[in-house]
């Protein structure tokens, strides 16, 4: 009999085998095990979580996964997890997966009011395309939409970006990575006419200082987190300084703590300007000829309903995106008012600290990385704070080079890779193209072989406004993919859920778990989750990874990408094309869209022959062909040779992930730098060819106040966000044993003075109340996070209490991202 | 079985200079609680077995030390306790002192 | 909100089958997060705020690459710039005067593969990876089995009295 | 040399020196030691006011800084609502001990009035230095103001974790080590702790000492 100690010792050994990437010979296997009860496969994957991408090994066995740790081979983390990726194994496992599909019935019959019954996919299709008939045929297309998510596998994604835009006909696409980073992307795109950071994680090994704008990255990004310790403990010159407006745990690396006032960040990053200008250390050859300056339109409103008094008031809110070309004696007139004493005043940041941090973008000797996730991108002011971020460092050349550069985080696995990349956003397509440029849509009609004009011209509704529309009885079948928008959207007792139950509409929902907008939906679809597919994901470093399908989806739980392809083969392009594109391309009628959008030669052009042998593929087994390679390799289409440039499918499956721009089978860590992006020629030094001029652009704006501030009633500031143990709503993390009890419910953190002044204290139950809604819990005085005076935080994890039914419904006028960070709201004991 | 109280059980992921590797291979077999299960050209994976976390320590800075390995890390480490005797033994000590 | 509505919603947890395992339906809880129900309109009380498990027994892992969560109080506990108060038990120099576990050694080790003469910089702020655990009980039980339980093997988890 | 002394100072000196000629003995006996009760008694009340919490935290350096961090640890708030104030801990409670950390108070009054620690970073940046002098202090009283509450005698240690029962069976009733040794930063937050090890660590590295000996007996978990 195998002793225990061998067992072990044959653990012991796989798991460095699998580290080194190591196969290990049957041989081995033999001598080390005596029975084959305790072989295990160990295989890579990406964690499920957030935007970091950390690489993670998963062991499998008869069809379960046993165990996970961090890969050492994974550049990202080199082995490391948080602890919610050293829990990945158990998120399969909460014991209320959906395995079957859901439908409201009465009489067996659809009925809007009816309760949940089990049913077959056939059944729950032919209802969900009887819906989408009838809502096409009495509305027309943008009647229709899908809300979809940055956890979507890359092809999944595209697969959705076919079925709405070049299927359906409609842009009404939007990920909930528009609560995400919209606003990072809108200004990646105005400032450097191209997506995404240049820089990449290698950065933190090079700076000198690391600056957090409204990001908690030691519970957000633990790993990166772990990155920046490294560098600060190790190296005594290096700096960290963490802006927020309350103390979090990431202060306990700071050497520069800063708390602000909510919304005067734009001031701050305004005077860090000035101090730059006035104390003569521009970049002036720099500047001159990679910079182009730009005066922005203000008073542009918030984003919210066009009849909201805010938005009638302001002056620019039909336009807010315009902006004139300056010169760079404005631009230094334009910040001068940005004073050290008016910023001080206004932010309440005591002065030597607002200089010490100046002074570290200021002086040329330090390498700076700015670093930001929520407290930017959630902000009716966004843009333009991404914006003053990279004015700062466009400014001083602290760009596109090793240790410096300006940095967006983004939260959800593949935020970048299939929300941004693919283009699932209302405005967008693959390759960063947009919708409303006819030379785009032609180029995408081609690309997917679809009739030229058949792609529709009109922007999508976007997050919010689809709650909106959904509500206003304008949207009407809707599907809702791998995200909880009920728990997860702004103002949703207000703006969200009447949406759902408008008796006008049909709400189908596909999860892994019975989540609170499932509850709310007529139609729920088991989806099938992480490894139980094959997937790709990419991270906020450009870095594009795959993963095998290592067990089988429980009951009849399928993929969200069988469940796209499965759905569109009910759809005649006679029943939703346009009929003047069908006269013009009568060789089209009569297909399915299936057959149009992945039965079109290109997509079903690689046989199952090509997929690993060692590896299950559902889906590539059930439609006959090897269906994420086809999707993927048309996808990356799109970007090769213009500075989007993916590597061939297969080899990613060898790699630990890979940063794009991959050219000749080599990964660009800095881009728009000579000898690191090969997209720039020798001897142009830095050239940001996102832009026709090869420029970035400066752009001037103002500090504008928030869209809600406290007042004598609701006397508060309301901050929402995320804790280091749940992921977002906490479908999955809520499910983890361990990490439901090391925190068990969302609760109110406060200043114990605040507490005191109302008659609270911890463990006091009470309600957070604003204009809009009310959450009861229980208040926290003593926590991880320490607001001041003044200002509550409320994590949103925690379905039981629901504090989006506060939140207010303001966004980004530009990026239409909502502002989760600040509204006005009262505290008052139950 | 070994009678301590603990054993201790880690592998160890080697990168080793291709060419050094029978040199490698012979100071491994050398070394008490060292075992080499699986070797490829410029990489081996060795398992150490000792009876505290110090032991592993310096069986780890050996390898590293070797002429010709790049490195040894450190890829999973096992803690075994005997926990039937050790359980109620601890058990006492607790409940001596008050429990809580 | 109509009242049939409401019990429509009140009605979901209970229809999805895999609650309807052989364990029936798991009892209904003030503090649940997800039952009763899964309920948008319906305002849940709060539960009290529940107390860390403080009784310094160790846990079982689900695996032995999982860290250990913390069976004892961490009120007040400053792990910052200038202090790190866990590794003033756990790291191997103190061990042995507070009997504390000593933290793995792979924790030695950087992100370049050297092992350190002390804790990696990179594992510094324990509690990204070791979290403490309240008595709250879990909503939805975890169907999750280790190895030993899938083999059939006596259950063992390696660090574990 | 002559000492010149003012005419003026001189002569009230003199009438100030030369015995009473109007007031009686008993009078002049009655009257100073009534006098002597209310300057005494008025003199204690005003180093009473400057003994209370609403006097400390009457300047801002203290209220913004150890104050604030007080109000999360258990000093200030816990299970049976019995709090510490600043003077608890910080002033003494015998008189001649008071009177002599009130002299040392008369630093910090310049400190205030030159802002040595007139901003948050000031005062982090003399963090280290402030703690020192507390340390010292309680090192040197073996932690008097701790054990105005917390007495070694009323410790039920079968109530504490066994951990701290075994540590405070060695350490502190023996008289090894005093409370500030092992906890330091209870009711505020740690400088820099570079160089300053944990209370029990200098047993650890030398075996003769009682902790020694003591594990090496067995029990526990052994190593």
């Amino acid at each position: 009999m195998l002793d225990r100690r061998d067992f072990i010792k044959a653990q012991a050994v796989a798991a460095a085998a699998a580290a080194g990437g190591i196969g290990l010979p049957a041989a081995a296997q033999s001598s080390l095990v005596a029975g084959e009860d305790t072989t295990l496969k160990w295989s890579k994957a990406p964690c499920r979580f957030c935007g970091t991408g950390c690489g993670v090994m998963v062991a499998t066995k008869d069809n379960r996964v046993v165990a996970t740790h961090g890969d050492m081979q994974a550049e990202v983390n080199r082995g490391l997890n948080c602890v919610k990726g050293y829990f990945l194994s158990k998120i399969l496992y909460g014991q209320d997966r959906l395995t079957q599909p859901l439908l409201r019935m009465r009489d067996g019959q659809y009925h809007k009011e009816g309760e949940f019954q089990p049913v077959s996919w056939d059944r729950a299709f032919d209802e969900m395309a009887r819906q989408w008939k009838r809502v096409i045929k009495e509305k027309g297309p943008d009647a229709v939409g899908m809300f979809g998510s940055g956890q979507w596998t890359i092809w999944e994604g595209y697969a959705a970006s076919k079925l709405m835009r070049g299927g359906f006909c409609t842009n009404n696409l939007d990920p909930n990575a528009r609560h995400c980073m919209a606003s990072a992307a809108v200004a990646f795109i105005r400032t450097f006419g191209m997506d995404e950071p240049m820089g990449c994680y290698d950065d933190f090994e090079n700076a000198d200082a690391f600056v957090l704008w409204g990001s908690n990255m030691a519970e957000m990004h633990p790993i990166l987190w772990t990155r920046i310790t490294d560098r600060r403990l190790a190296h005594n010159q290096v700096k960290v300084a963490v802006l927020s407006t309350f103390e979090h745990r990431s202060f306990e690396l700071a050497d520069i703590p800063m708390i602000f006032t909510p919304g005067t960040d734009l001031a701050i990053l305004n005077y860090i300007a000035n101090h730059i200008i006035q104390t003569g250390r521009v970049n002036r050859e720099f500047v001159e000829s990679h910079c182009n300056f730009r005066l922005g339109q203000t008073d542009i409103g918030y984003g919210l309903r066009p009849e909201s008094v805010l938005e009638v008031r302001a002056a620019n809110a039909k336009d807010p995106t315009d902006s004139k070309p300056i010169d760079f004696g404005a631009f230094a007139k334009f910040v001068s008012t940005y004073t050290l004493d008016y910023t001080a005043e206004l932010t309440g940041v005591p002065k030597e600290r607002l200089s010490a941090l100046a002074e570290l973008y200021a002086d040329p000797k330090v390498k700076v990385m700015s670093l930001w996730t929520m407290g930017f991108n959630q902000h009716v002011r966004g843009v333009w704070a991404n914006h003053m971020a990279y004015n700062i460092h466009l400014l001083t050349g602290k760009i596109s080079e090793p240790g410096n550069g300006p940095f967006s985080l983004t939260g959800q696995p593949s935020a970048c890779g299939t929300a941004r990349e693919v283009g699932t956003f209302a405005h967008r397509l693959p390759a960063d193209m947009q919708v409303t440029n006819p030379t785009h849509r032609a180029h995408t009609e081609e690309a997917w072989k679809l009739p030229k004009d058949l792609l529709p011209a009109k922007l999508g509704y976007h997050a919010v406004q689809m709650d909106r529309m959904l509500k206003d009885g304008k949207l009407n079948a809707f599907w809702i993919m791998v995200n909880n928008n009920l728990q997860a959207a702004p103002n949703s007792a207000n703006e969200t859920y009447p949406g759902y139950r408008n008796p006008d509409n049909f709400i189908v929902v596909s999860d892994a778990y019975p989540t609170v907008t499932a509850s709310a939906a007529d139609l729920i679809l088991p989806a099938a989750m992480w490894v139980e597919k094959e997937g790709a994901y990419g991270n906020a470093e450009r870095r594009t990874h795959f993963w095998h399908q290592l067990v089988t989806a429980p009951g009849e739980a399928r993929s969200d990408l069988w469940q796209l392809m499965e759905f569109s083969k009910r759809f005649t392009t006679d029943e939703v094309w346009p009929a003047a594109v069908l006269e013009a391309n009568p060789s089209y009628r009569g297909k399915t869209l299936f057959d149009v959008l992945y039965r079109n030669g290109t997509v079903d052009r690689f046989p199952l022959s090509e997929i690993d042998s060692d590896y299950a593929n559902d889906e590539a087994k059930h439609f006959g062909f090897y269906v994420q390679k086809g999707l993927f390799e048309e996808y990356a289409d799109f970007g090769r040779g213009h500075g989007h440039d993916l590597a061939p499918f297969d080899r990613y499956h060898q790699v630990r992930g890979l940063r794009w721009p991959v050219v000749d089978g080599k990964e660009t860590r800095w881009r728009y730098r000579e000898g690191h992006d090969p997209f720039v020629k020798t001897g142009e030094g830095v050239r940001f060819y996102g832009n026709p001029d090869g420029k970035a652009n400066i752009f001037a704006f103002p500090y504008e106040p928030p869209a809600e501030v406290p007042d004598q009633e609701f006397d508060l500031w309301l901050v929402t966000g995320r804790v280091l143990e749940h992921w977002h709503s906490g479908s999955m993390t809520m499910r983890v044993p361990e990490l439901y009890k090391a925190m068990p419910m969302a609760l109110v953190f406060m200043h114990p003075d605040d507490a005191k002044a109302r008659g609270l204290r911890r463990g006091s139950e009470v309600k957070v109340v604003s204009r809009r809604g009310e959450m009861i819990t229980r208040v926290e005085t003593r926590g991880r996070n320490k607001p001041p005076r003044g200002v509550v935080f409320v994590p949103w994890f925690d379905s039981a209490r629901l504090i989006n039914k506060c939140t207010l419904d303001a966004t980004d006028p530009i990026s239409k991202q909502t502002d989760f960070k600040k509204c006005a709201a009262k505290i008052v004991a139950v | 079985m070994p009678t301590d109280a603990e054993r201790h059980l880690a592998s160890l992921l080697l990168h080793v200079r291709p060419d050094r590797q029978v040199i490698v291979r012979a100071a491994i077999a050398a070394m008490p609680g060292t075992e080499l299960h699986i070797e490829q050209p410029g990489k081996m994976v060795v398992t150490v077995e000792g009876p505290h976390e110090g032991w592993i320590a310096d069986r780890m800075t050996a390898l590293h030390l070797l002429d010709g390995v790049f490195s040894a890390v450190m890829v999973f480490h096992h803690i075994d306790r005997h926990h039937t005797d050790q359980e109620q033994s601890d058990r006492a000590a607790v409940e001596s002192a008050g429990g809580t | 909100m109509r009242p049939h509505h409401l019990a429509a919603l009140a009605a979901l947890p209970f229809l999805v089958p895999a609650m309807l395992s052989a364990e029936g339906a798991p009892p209904l809880r003030l503090d649940s997060p997800f039952r009763p129900p899964l309920n948008f309109v319906e305002q849940n009380p709060a539960p009290s705020i529940p107390p860390d498990v403080t009784d310094d027994r160790r846990v079982a892992r689900n695996y032995p690459e999982q860290p250990p969560v913390i069976p004892h109080n961490v009120r007040d506990y400053q792990i910052t710039l200038n202090n790190n108060q866990c590794l003033t038990c756990h790291s191997r120099r103190f061990t042995e005067a507070v009997q504390a576990p000593m933290v793995s050694i792979t924790h030695y080790v950087d992100r370049d593969g050297q092992t350190l003469g002390a804790v990696s910089p990179r594992r510094y702020f324990c509690m990204q990876c070791h979290v403490p655990q309240t008595t709250a009980q879990p909503i939805v039980p975890n169907t999750f089995k280790d190895l030993d339980t899938l083999v059939g093997r006596p259950t063992d988890r390696g660090d574990r009295r | 040399m002559k000492l010149r002394i003012p005419v003026s100072l001189r002569t009230a000196w003199q009438t100030f020196s030369r015995p009473s000629r109007t007031f009686s003995l008993g009078f002049l006996t009655l009257g100073g030691f009534i006098a002597g009760v209310v300057f005494w008694g008025g003199f204690n009340t005003a180093l009473e006011a400057t003994n209370r919490e609403a006097f400390c935290i009457g300047c801002h350096e203290m209220q913004a800084n150890p104050y604030e961090e007080m109000k999360q640890t258990i000093h200030f708030t816990n299970r049976s609502g019995v709090r510490a104030t600043c003077p608890d801990c910080h002033v003494p409670h015998q008189w001649t001990d008071k009177i002599a950390r009130k002299m040392q108070a008369s630093k910090e009054v310049w400190g205030k009035i030159f802002g040595t620690i007139d901003t948050r970073d000031k005062f982090v940046a003399m963090r280290r230095e402030l703690a020192e002098h507390e340390w010292a202090r309680l090192k040197a009283n073996n932690s008097l103001e701790c054990r105005n509450c917390h007495s070694a005698d009323s410790m039920d240690i079968t109530k504490q974790g066994a951990r701290a029962a075994r540590i405070h069976e060695q350490y502190l009733f023996t008289g090894e080590r005093t409370c500030i040794d092992c906890h330091k930063g209870i009711a505020h937050r740690l400088p820099d702790m570079h160089g300053v090890p944990p209370g029990w660590s200098e047993a650890s590295d030398d075996p003769q000492k009682p902790l020694g000996h003591w594990l090496a007996d067995g029990r526990g978990e052994g190593r």
